[in-house]
C-alpha cells in the first residue's frame, strides 16, 4: 500500500467528496471530512519522509508509463506543499463546525464540506502531478469549488467577489491552457519531465516564448501578483471565515508552486531567467507589491481586507526571493511560503473567532476586545508579531534568510527595501492592537464572551506552531533547503 | 508561409473577440458569453493542431493508415466539460447577483457596494 | 547551595521568566505577588554575585543552547562587561521592586499584576543581553526587551500613553529591524561568524569601507543608545509610571543600548580596527553633538521627568563616546559610566517619583521650598546630581575622569572640550532644582504641613541607591578591575 | 448588441459552427460534444438566465480603450507566437511524432478499442477523465450550493396550474415529444455503449439523456418533472457516478496494479481494459446526466420563484 501513497494523497479527499453526499448528516460529514483531511495529512508526512530518505517518487497512473500516461512525480517541493496544504486544512476544519453554524444556512452544510474537500483535492492534485494538462484539470477543480465556497459568504458582496474571481480565474486558466497547447505543439508531449528535456531543442522559437508568456501571465493571475491582485481582497474579505483561513493559507501557495515548477523545472532556470528579463521584472513587481499593498492595508477599515492586502504584500516578498534565483533566495521563498501559511492561517482563523462572537471584523468593533476576548486577541498579537518578523517567530526566520539571500547576491538596496517593508507591517498590525487594547468598547455594544474552545484550540495550535518553528527551525530550514537544491539539480 | 498559418490567425482573432467581450463588457451574462467564445476558440486552435492533411477521424478502420492526432481531441473533450462547468457556475452566480442587487450591470453593482461602505 | 555556575547562568535568564508565571498565578493576592517578585530578585542577585566570584576566580563560564538557525546558536558567555551590566541590573531590580511597591500602592495604579509580570520579563531579557555569547542571541533578547517594555510604557492606557508607546515602539523596532538586523546580517555575511571575540571578528584584511558602513548601521541601529536623531523615544516614554522610567533609564533599556554599543565596538570590531575605520570619527562627532544638544534641550524643560530624560540622552552620549574613542581608558570610562550613571539616574527618578506621590508636583517651577517637607528626598537628589555632574562625592567622578583620559590618549581635543562643556551644562540644569527646593518659602505656611515625606519603601529604595553612588566613589576598585578586565583578559571572552 | 437573447442565440450558433468545423477537422467526438454542450446545454442555461435577469442590456458606458489595448497586445503576442508554428495540417509537426503515434499504432493491441479517442480518454489518460468527471460534479454541487431552494407544496400546485394550461395549449407538441423522448433515451444508451466503436461515449450520452429529461420538464412543467425524478436521488446518482469511476481505480489497485490500471480487472488484459472502459464510461454518463439535470432544475426552479416573487412584488 505504501507504494500507492502518492495517488492516495489525492484520491482520498477526491472520492470522499461524493461520499459526503451519501452521508448527508452534517455532523457526520464534518467528522468524516476531518478524518479524511487528517489522513491526507498523515500521508503527506509519510511522503515527505520517503522523499527526504530516498529521493523522487514516481507513480504511473493506469500503469501507463509517462509520457503516454499520466504520472505523479513527487520531489521535496511537492511533498512540502502538500504538507502545508493538508496540515492547514486539517487544523482549520477543527473550527469549521462551530464557524459555519453562524455563517452558512443549515441546508448548505453538507455541500460546504463537499466543496471544501474538492478544493483540497484539487490543490493536492496540482502539487503532486507531473503532467501539464493534468495540472489544468485539477486547477479547475480547486478553482470551481473555491468560487462556490466564496459565494457562500453571508454578505451579498461575496457573490460579486466570487464572480470577479471566477472571471479572472477562468481567464487565467484559459491562458494556461493556451500555453500548454503551444508547448504541446512544439514538443508533442505533456509530461513535465519530458517537456524539460525536449524544450531546449526548440527553446529559441517564438512559439515557445509565447507559450512561456501565457503560462506566466495565467499563473500570476491565480497568484494575485501585484498588478493582477485586484480579485483577491474582496474574495478573502467576504468569504466565510473558514474558507478565508484555508484559501489564504494555501491557494496562493499553490499558484506560486506552479510558477516555480514551470520556470525552474520545465523551462529551466537558464531559459526563464537569462533569455527573458523576467528577473528584473519580478523583483520590481514584487517590491512594488510589498509597498503598494502594505500601504493600502494601512488604510483598510475591515480587518479581513487589511490582512488580505498584507497577503498580497507577502506574495511580493516571496516573488522577490524567487526572482533572486539563487538556491538561497529560492530557499527563503519556500520557507516564507511555509511560514506565511502558518501566520495567515492563525490570523484569519482568529478573525473568524472574532466574527463568530462580534459578528463583524470592522476595525471599530475591535475596540476593547483586548479585555473581552483575551486569548483570541493575544493570538492576533502573536500572529502580527510573526508577520512583522520579530525574533522567536517564524516570520523572523524567513525574513532573515530573505535578507541574507539579497545581501549574498549583492542586492543591498533590495535588502533595505525588504526591511523597510516590514515597518509598514508594524503600522498596519499595530492599528489593530491599539484598537483592541487602548480604545474603550463603543457605547451600545454589549460585552462579548471569549471565543469557544472549538475555535481557540485550532487558533492556538497554529499560533504555537508559529512560535515553535520560530524557535526550532531545523525542520523548515532543512526541508526548504533540500527542495531548493533539488530544483537547482543539486542533492535530492 | 501565410497559407500555412492563416487559419491560426483566424482563431487568434476569434479568441481576442471573446477575450475583449469578457474584459470590456459590463453585463455579467455577456461576460460569460464572451468567456465561452474565448474558450471555444481555444478548442478550435487545439483541434487544428491535431489535424493532418489526408488524415481521417481517429477511429481505426481497415485500409486507413493516416489518422489525425487523437490526443488534442481528448484534451479538448475534457476542456469542453470544464468550460460548461465554469459557464454553469458563472451563470448561477449571475442569477444570485441579480437577486441580491437587482441588476447584472457591473457599474450599478459597484455603485451599490460603494454606497454600502 | 551546590549549583554549578553554568546552571546558575541559565537560571539567571530563566528565573525571571518563571517569576512571570508565578506573578500571573498569584496576581489575585498582591502581598503574595510582591513576595514572589522580591524573592526572585533576591535569588537573581545571589546568582549574579556568585557568578561574579566565579569570574573573579578566572573560570570561563559559558552555556550553549540549541541552534536557532543553522550556525546561529543561542549561547551565553560571561565576560566582565556583561558582568558589570548584570550586577547593576539585578541589584537595581531589587531596589526598584521595593520602590515600586511603595509607589504603585500609594498611587493605587491599575493592572499591577501585568506591570510586575512584564517587569520580570524585561529583567529576564536584560540578563539575556548581558550574558549573550554572540550577536544573534543579543539581538533576540534586545527585541524581547523592546516588546516586553511596551506594555510598561503604555501602562496608563490613556491616549497620551498610546502616543508615547507608538513613538517608543516605532523608533526602537524600526531602527532595530532596518539598521541593526541589516548590520547583523552583513556581519554574518562578511565575517562568517557572530560570536563575540576579543579583538573583533573581522579579519585583518577586511574591507574598511564595508566594515565602516556596518559600524554606522550598528550605531544607528542600536536605537536604545538614543543617539540623535533616534532619541525621541526616550522623552516620549516619560508617560510611563515612575518606576518604569527608572527601569527604562537606569536599569534596562538605555543601558542595554549603550552596553550593546560597547560590546559591539570592543568584541565585534575590536578597538584596533575601530581606530582605522573611516566612519568612526564622524560617529564620534555625532555622539558629541548628541551630548551637547540634549543638555541644552534639558535646560529648557520645566517638567522634571522630561529634564531628566534629556539628561539621560546626553549621559548615554558619554558612553558611546567612550566606546568610539577606541582606547582602553575610553572603554573603561564608558563601562564605568554605565554603572555610575545607573545609580545616579535611578536615584533622581526615584526622587521625582517620590515628589509626585507625596507632593503631586511635576513641574520644577513648583518645587520651591519643597526641601523642607521632603529633606531626605531632596538631599538624595542633590548627591545624585553631583554624581551625574561628576564631582565628589559622586561616583560619576571616576567614569568622567577616565573618559577625559581617553580623549587625551587619542588627542580628541574637540571631544574633550565637549565633555567639559557638557559637565558645566549638567550643573546648570541639575543643581538649581535642589537649591531652589531649599530656598526659604515666602507663601502661606499652611502648605508646609500638608506635604509629608514619600512612602517608606520608596525612601528606603532611594537612600540605598544614593548610598550606592557614594560607595562607588569611595570604593570603585572592583568595578574598575572589571572594567579594565574587559580588554585585559581576552581568554575569558573567547567564544565557543 | 443590446438584446441579450440575440447574443445568446448567436453564441449558440457559434457553438454549432465550431462543431461542424471540428467535423471537417476529423474530430468527430469533439464535434459531438461541442454540439451537445456548446450549442445545446450552454445556450439553454444562458436562455434561462436571461429570462430571469432581463432580456435587454442597459446602455452601460464602459471605457473599452484599455481593454482594447490588452486584447491587442495579447493578440499580437499570439500572432507572433504562430510565426514559428509548424504549418497547418503538416504531418511532421512535432506534436504528431512523439506521443501520438503510440496511441494510433498500439492502442488496438493494448486496449482493443477501435475509437482511439475513447482509448486515450478512458485508459491512457483515464486519470484526466476522472478529474473531468469531478469537475462536472463540482459544478453540480456548486450550483446546488448557490441556487437550491426548499419549496413548499402549495407553490408547486400553483405552478401546476400554469403548466397544465400550457400543456393544453401545445397539445400536438406534447404528443410528438412524448413519442420522441423514448427514442432519445434509447439513442442515449446507444451512444453510451457504442462509444468504443464509433464517436460518442459516456459524456455525450449523459448530455443526451439529460436533454430528454429536460425536454420532458419543459413540456410538462418543472414540478411535474420533479415529481417524476426526485432531486435527492439525482444528487445521489451524480455522486455514485464519480464513485463508480473511483472504485474501478481502487479495485485495480487492490488487484495489485496501479490506480486505474484496467489490465488487472480480469485475466486477459484486453478484456480488463474493455471492462474498465465500460464501467468508467458508465460512471461518466451517470454523473454527467444527473448533474445536467440538477443544474437545469435549479436554474429553472430559481427562475420560477424569482418570477413569481417578482410578480407578487409588482
Amino acid at each position: 500500500m505504501l507504494a500507492h501513497l502518492p495517488v492516495l494523497q489525492v484520491i482520498v479527499p477526491l472520492l470522499a467528496a461524493p461520499s459526503c453526499i451519501i452521508l448527508r448528516r452534517p455532523g457526520w460529514v464534518w467528522l468524516f471530512t476531518l478524518l479524511v483531511s487528517g489522513s491526507a495529512f498523515l500521508i503527506s508526512i509519510a511522503l515527505l519522509q520517503q522523499v527526504m530518505a530516498s529521493g523522487v517518487i514516481v507513480y504511473e497512473l493506469g500503469g501507463w508509463e509517462a509520457p503516454w500516461g499520466i504520472e505523479y512525480r513527487i520531489d521535496t517541493l511537492n511533498a512540502l506543499l502538500s504538507l502545508i496544504i493538508t496540515g492547514i486544512s486539517t487544523v482549520v476544519l477543527l473550527a469549521a463546525r462551530t464557524s459555519i453554524k453562524e455563517e452558512i444556512p443549515e441546508d448548505r452544510h453538507t455541500l460546504f464540506y463537499v466543496l471544501y474537500l474538492l478544493s483540497l483535492a484539487g490543490m493536492l492534485g496540482i502539487v503532486t502531478t507531473g503532467d501539464a494538462f493534468n495540472v489544468f484539470v485539477f486547477l479547475e477543480i480547486s478553482s470551481l469549488s473555491a468560487y462556490a465556497l466564496i459565494a457562500l459568504g453571508r454578505d451579498r458582496r461575496a457573490l460579486w467577489a466570487s464572480y470577479q474571481y471566477l472571471i479572472m480565474g477562468s481567464i487565467g486558466a484559459t491562458f494556461i491552457l493556451i500555453g500548454i497547447g503551444l508547448m504541446y505543439q512544439m514538443t508533442g508531449t505533456l509530461n513535465m519531465e519530458d517537456l524539460s528535456q525536449r524544450l531546449p531543442e526548440v527553446a529559441q522559437t517564438r512559439t515557445v516564448f509565447t507559450a512561456f508568456g501565457f503560462l506566466i501571465v495565467g499563473i500570476c493571475l491565480k497568484l494575485a501578483l501585484f498588478p493582477l491582485h485586484l480579485w483577491l481582497p474582496n474574495a478573502y474579505a467576504y468569504a466565510p471565515s473558514i474558507v478565508t483561513a484555508f484559501l489564504a493559507a494555501s491557494s496562493t501557495k499553490v499558484a506560486l508552486y506552479l510558477l516555480i515548477r514551470f520556470t525552474y523545472s520545465v523551462f529551466g532556470v537558464s531559459f526563464s531567467f537569462t533569455t527573458l528579463p523576467l528577473q528584473t521584472l519580478f523583483v520590481v513587481l514584487g517590491l512594488l507589491g510589498v509597498f503598494v499593498a502594505s500601504t493600502t492595508a494601512i488604510y483598510q477599515k475591515n480587518v479581513k481586507h487589511l490582512f488580505a492586502y498584507s497577503s498580497v504584500a507577502q506574495i511580493g516578498y516571496m516573488i522577490v526571493g524567487y526572482s533572486i534565483s539563487t538556491t538561497a533566495g529560492l530557499m527563503a521563498t519556500l520557507l516564507h511560503m511555509f511560514n506565511h501559511a502558518l501566520i495567515k492561517g492563525a490570523l484569519f482563523l482568529a478573525l473568524g473567532a472574532v466574527f463568530y462572537r462580534v459578528g463583524s471584523v470592522h476595525l471599530r468593533d475591535f475596540h476593547g476586545l483586548g479585555r473581552q476576548m483575551p486569548f483570541t486577541m493575544a493570538a492576533i498579537v502573536v500572529g502580527s508579531l510573526s508577520l512583522i518578523g520579530v525574533p522567536l517567530t517564524v516570520g523572523f526566520v524567513s525574513k532573515w534568510y530573505l535578507v541574507l539571500a539579497a545581501v549574498e547576491n549583492g542586492w543591498w538596496p533590495v535588502a533595505v527595501l525588504i526591511l523597510l517593508g516590514s515597518l509598514l507591517a508594524i503600522v498596519y498590525t499595530w492599528r489593530i492592537v491599539e484598537a483592541a487594547y487602548f480604545k474603550a468598547p463603543q457605547a451600545g455594544i454589549e460585552q462579548v464572551k471569549e471565543a469557544p474552545l472549538s475555535y481557540l484550540v485550532p487558533v492556538w495550535m497554529l499560533v504555537s506552531a508559529n512560535i515553535y518553528f520560530g524557535i526550532d527551525t531545523r525542520l523548515g530550514v532543512h526541508v526548504a533547503t533540500a527542495a531548493a537544491q533539488s530544483l537547482f539539480g543539486v542533492g535530492p | 508561409m501565410f497559407l500555412g498559418l492563416y487559419n491560426y490567425w483566424i482563431m487568434v482573432v476569434l479568441m481576442m473577440i471573446g477575450f475583449y467581450i469578457v474584459i470590456a463588457h459590463g453585463n455579467l451574462v455577456k461576460k460569460i458569453v464572451g468567456l465561452t467564445i474565448f474558450q471555444t476558440s481555444v478548442f478550435i486552435f487545439y483541434i487544428s493542431i491535431s489535424n493532418i492533411d489526408g488524415g481521417t477521424a481517429p477511429i481505426l478502420a481497415e485500409g486507413i493508415s493516416r489518422y489525425s492526432n487523437p490526443l488534442p481531441h481528448v484534451l479538448i473533450l475534457t476542456a469542453i466539460v470544464v468550460g460548461i462547468a465554469t459557464t454553469a457556475l458563472g451563470l448561477a452566480l449571475a442569477m444570485r447577483i441579480k437577486e441580491a442587487y437587482g441588476s447584472i450591470e457591473e457599474e450599478e453593482i459597484q455603485q451599490r457596494d460603494n454606497r454600502e461602505c | 547551595m551546590s549549583i554549578s555556575l553554568e546552571s546558575m547562568l541559565q537560571l539567571c535568564i530563566v528565573l525571571p521568566l518563571l517569576a512571570t508565571v508565578g506573578i500571573v498565578v498569584t496576581g489575585r493576592n498582591p502581598n503574595l505577588r510582591e513576595a514572589v517578585t522580591i524573592s526572585t530578585s533576591l535569588m537573581l542577585l545571589y546568582f549574579v554575585i556568585s557568578l561574579y566570584y566565579g569570574l573573579d576566580r578566572g573560570e570561563s563560564i559559558s552555556v550553549q543552547w540549541w541552534q536557532l538557525l543553522p550556525g546561529l546558536q543561542l549561547s551565553f558567555t560571561i565576560e566582565p562587561l556583561g558582568m558589570i551590566f548584570a550586577l547593576i541590573a539585578s541589584f537595581l531590580w531589587l531596589v526598584t521592586t521595593l520602590y515600586s511597591i511603595g509607589y504603585m500602592r500609594a498611587h493605587n495604579e491599575k493592572n499591577q499584576t501585568r506591570f510586575y509580570a512584564f517587569f520580570a520579563v524585561a529583567i529576564g531579557s536584560v540578563m539575556g543581553i548581558a550574558f549573550a555569547g554572540n550577536l544573534f542571541t543579543l539581538f533576540i533578547f534586545y527585541e524581547v526587551l523592546t516588546l516586553s517594555t511596551y506594555p510598561l510604557v503604555t501602562h496608563a492606557g490613556t491616549e497620551a500613553a498610546k502616543k508615547g508607546g507608538r513613538i517608543y515602539l516605532g523608533i526602537l523596532l524600526s531602527t532595530s529591524i532596518v539598521f541593526f538586523l541589516l548590520a547583523i546580517v552583513s556581519t554574518w555575511f562578511v565575517a562568517g561568524t557572530l560570536d563575540f571575540s576579543a579583538g573583533g571578528v573581522f579579519g585583518p584584511n577586511a574591507n574598511t569601507a564595508v566594515v565602516g558602513a556596518i559600524l554606522v548601521l550598528f550605531i544607528l541601529g542600536i536605537g536604545k543608545a538614543a543617539i540623535m536623531p533616534f532619541h525621541r523615544w526616550l522623552p516620549a516614554a516619560m508617560v510611563a509610571p515612575t518606576p518604569v522610567s527608572a527601569l527604562l533609564h537606569a536599569v534596562a533599556v538605555v543601558k542595554a543600548g549603550v552596553f550593546t554599543v560597547l560590546k559591539v565596538s570592543v568584541l565585534i570590531f575590536g578597538i584596533d580596527l575601530l581606530q582605522e575605520l573611516p566612519t568612526t570619527q564622524a560617529l564620534l562627532y555625532l555622539a558629541a553633538a548628541t551630548v551637547l544638544l540634549s543638555s541644552l534641550v534639558a535646560m529648557r524643560q520645566d517638567n522634571l521627568k522630561a529634564r531628566l530624560a534629556y539628561s539621560t540622552v546626553s549621559q548615554l552620549g558619554y558612553v558611546t563616546i567612550g566606546a568610539l574613542l577606541a582606547s582602553s581608558s575610553g572603554v573603561i570610562g564608558g563601562s564605568m559610566h554605565i554603572a555610575m550613571h545607573a545609580f545616579a539616574k535611578i536615584t533622581l527618578f526615584f526622587c521625582a517619583g517620590a515628589i509626585l506621590v507625596a507632593a503631586h508636583k511635576t513641574q520644577i517651577s513648583q518645587m520651591r521650598g519643597l526641601g523642607y517637607q521632603m529633606p531626605i528626598t531632596m538631599a538624595a537628589f542633590f548627591i545624585a546630581s553631583l554624581s551625574i555632574i561628576g564631582v565628589p562625592p559622586g561616583g560619576g567622578t571616576w567614569s568622567k575622569w577616565y573618559l577625559l583620559v581617553g580623549t587625551l590618549e587619542t588627542q580628541q581635543w574637540i571631544i574633550m572640550l565637549v565633555l567639559l562643556v557638557s559637565s558645566l551644562l549638567n550643573i546648570a540644569y541639575l543643581l538649581p532644582i535642589p537649591i531652589r527646593a531649599f530656598l526659604p518659602v515666602r507663601q502661606n505656611p499652611s502648605a508646609r504641613f500638608t506635604i509629608k515625606e514619600a512612602p517608606l519603601a520608596s525612601l528606603i529604595a532611594l537612600s540605598i541607591t544614593t548610598v550606592g553612588s557614594v560607595v562607588l566613589f569611595v570604593y570603585p576598585q572592583p568595578l574598575y578591575e572589571l572594567a579594565s578586565a574587559i580588554l585585559a583578559k581576552p581568554e575569558i571572552i573567547h567564544a565557543q | 448588441m443590446k438584446d441579450l437573447f440575440a447574443v445568446v442565440m448567436l453564441s449558440g450558433i457559434y457553438g454549432l459552427l465550431s462543431a461542424s468545423f471540428f467535423v471537417t477537422l476529423d474530430a468527430v467526438d469533439v464535434a459531438f460534444t461541442e454540439a451537445s454542450v456548446g450549442a445545446g446545454i450552454a445556450t439553454l442555461l444562458m436562455v434561462v438566465t436571461v429570462t430571469m435577469t432581463g432580456r435587454y442590456e442597459h446602455t452601460a458606458h464602459h471605457k473599452p480603450i484599455w481593454a482594447l489595448a490588452v486584447v491587442l497586445v495579447t493578440g499580437a503576442l499570439l500572432i507572433y507566437g504562430t510565426l514559428d508554428m509548424p504549418y497547418f495540417g503538416s504531418a511532421d509537426a512535432p506534436g504528431h511524432l512523439h506521443v501520438a503515434p503510440r496511441y494510433i499504432n498500439d492502442s488496438m493491441q493494448e486496449i482493443g478499442v477501435p475509437n482511439i479517442v475513447t482509448a486515450v480518454l478512458a485508459s491512457y489518460r483515464g486519470y484526466d477523465t476522472l478529474g473531468e468527471v469531478v469537475v462536472i460534479f463540482t459544478a453540480g454541487v456548486g450550483v446546488l450550493a448557490l441556487l437550491s431552494v426548499a419549496r413548499c407544496p402549495e407553490e408547486s400546485a400553483e405552478i401546476d396550474a400554469v403548466n397544465v394550461s400550457m400543456h393544453e395549449k401545445h397539445l400536438i407538441l406534447c404528443i410528438v415529444s412524448k413519442m420522441l423522448i423514448p427514442f432519445i433515451l434509447i439513442f442515449a444508451l446507444y451512444v453510451q455503449f457504442h462509444g468504443d466503436y464509433g464517436p460518442g461515449g459516456g459524456f455525450q450520452a449523459g448530455v443526451i439523456f439529460a436533454a430528454a429529461i429536460i425536454l420532458y420538464s419543459m413540456l410538462f412543467g418543472m414540478s411535474t418533472a420533479r415529481r417524476v425524478i426526485n432531486q435527492p436521488l439525482v444528487q445521489l446518482l451524480s455522486a455514485i457516478g464519480v464513485l463508480i469511476y473511483g472504485s474501478v481505480g481502487l479495485v485495480s489497485m487492490l488487484n495489485g496494479g496501479n490506480f486505474l490500471d484496467y489490465n488487472l480487472l480480469s485475466e486477459d488484459p484486453v478484456a480488463g481494459q474493455h471492462l474498465g472502459i465500460l464501467l468508467v464510461e458508465l460512471g461518466i454518463g451517470c454523473t454527467v446526466a444527473s448533474v445536467m439535470v440538477i443544474i437545469y432544475f435549479n436554474f429553472g426552479g430559481r427562475t420560477d420563484d424569482y418570477m413569481r416573487n417578482g410578480t407578487k412584488d409588482a
